[in-house]
């Protein structure tokens, strides 16, 4: 099982604020779930943006990171606080 | 070293304050207060609302103040950061250091803001003229986070 | 932007409050507290007294602060410094600054406080273990004000 | 006239806080009247210091500022507020 969580203006684009996929050996990185997710089409094409930024298990990562069964994945736009 | 995320309004004069806390030690205390600006890229802002990560949000900020206790001798450290429905004129975020002299102060202080607007998962959505709108991030962040 | 040069005792985080003012432009405020340490270069400190060059104190952070406004978008610039006796854990000078964005007011709080410890006419005689001495200049004050 | 003030070590070493010189032409220079201050010898060697700072009309300037009737001069060592 893997949890996605989404944030700020992709949760408002998606309309879900997170979700649960299987788990599948085809996710072997974090940038397999997301093209997973981007061929759902329509508002999912957030998630090409270039600015996107990731976490897995809540610490920032790359899109090169690895998965394993289990992991929290959030995508989320440029984050702005302070 | 105090991280706090909170819903409720604070007094930054008594942050800043408590940063000494009678210990004759600090030479040096430097504080630094982001308030919500009634203006921000070309329209008035009315109020905003901050959106956050829950549970990751702590981890990053604590993340980011071990950086800094490791960079610099520091004998204090706060952040606190507001999240949820903000106000113009209100204080959003404090960042407070202490230590012996100056400058590790001033860095330290500097190095956490940095860090914390490229690395901590916080999102202002802001109330305009035109309707709501999602802030988005600034190229002189980042180049500011690239410093250190 | 104010001076201040007093015998009176003062409230830091008072001072920190007041440089936002109820300006809703103002996005960022930095303040800097400098404390009497109960240990300096390698005595202990029961205290010290502040001499100045009255006159020429005001005069010389008038113009410090003039140089900041210049080089900087401040929109509040406040510098008050204590003279006479003064014990350990006691606030000896405040310097805030106030901009729209964060950079200004780090970059000019620092700026002033590195002027003002080499070109601001005060000198502090402290109360050893071993009698009192006259606090000599540093070379880490020359440098870091050299930077600007 | 010349009104010359001295400060924190300079002051006590010296036992003098300030004091008023007839004006001169030889006084052409800040270092003239510092030389001229150096010749009484003993405790003025302080005035000899590398570090010393001076002011003229209450605005720090360097040894060869030049002087003229009426000045208000001080010689202190190197400042330590903040």
């Amino acid at each position: 099982m893997i949890h996605v969580h989404y944030f700020a203006r992709y949760r408002e684009a998606l309309g879900v604020d997170s979700e649960q996929l299987g788990w599948s050996e085809a996710f072997a990185r974090l940038d397999d779930l997301r093209r997973h997710l981007l061929a759902r089409g329509g508002d999912w094409a957030v998630l090409g943006e270039r600015n996107l930024m990731c976490a897995r298990n809540q610490e920032l990562c790359g899109l090169d990171e690895p998965l394993a069964d289990g992991d929290e994945i959030a995508f989320f736009p440029t984050v702005t606080g302070g | 070293m105090g991280i706090r995320v909170q819903v409720e309004a604070f007094d930054p004069g008594a942050e800043l304050n408590a940063l000494h806390a009678a210990n004759v030690g600090v030479g040096a205390v430097v504080g630094f207060v982001g308030y919500v600006r009634d203006f921000n890229e070309g329209r008035e802002v009315g109020g905003m609302f901050l959106e956050h990560y829950p549970g990751m949000t702590e981890k990053a900020l604590g993340k980011i103040a071990d950086e800094a206790a490791q960079r610099w001798p520091l004998l204090r450290l706060e952040i606190l950061h507001r999240i949820g429905r903000l106000e113009p004129g209100e204080p959003i975020v404090f960042v407070g250091t202490a230590s012996a002299h100056r400058q590790a102060a001033f860095d330290a202080c500097a190095f956490v803001m940095d860090y914390l607007k490229t690395r901590a998962p916080f999102w202002k959505k802001e109330d305009t003229g035109e309707g709501p709108r999602w802030v988005e991030g600034r190229d002189s962040d980042q180049a500011a986070a690239r410093r250190w």
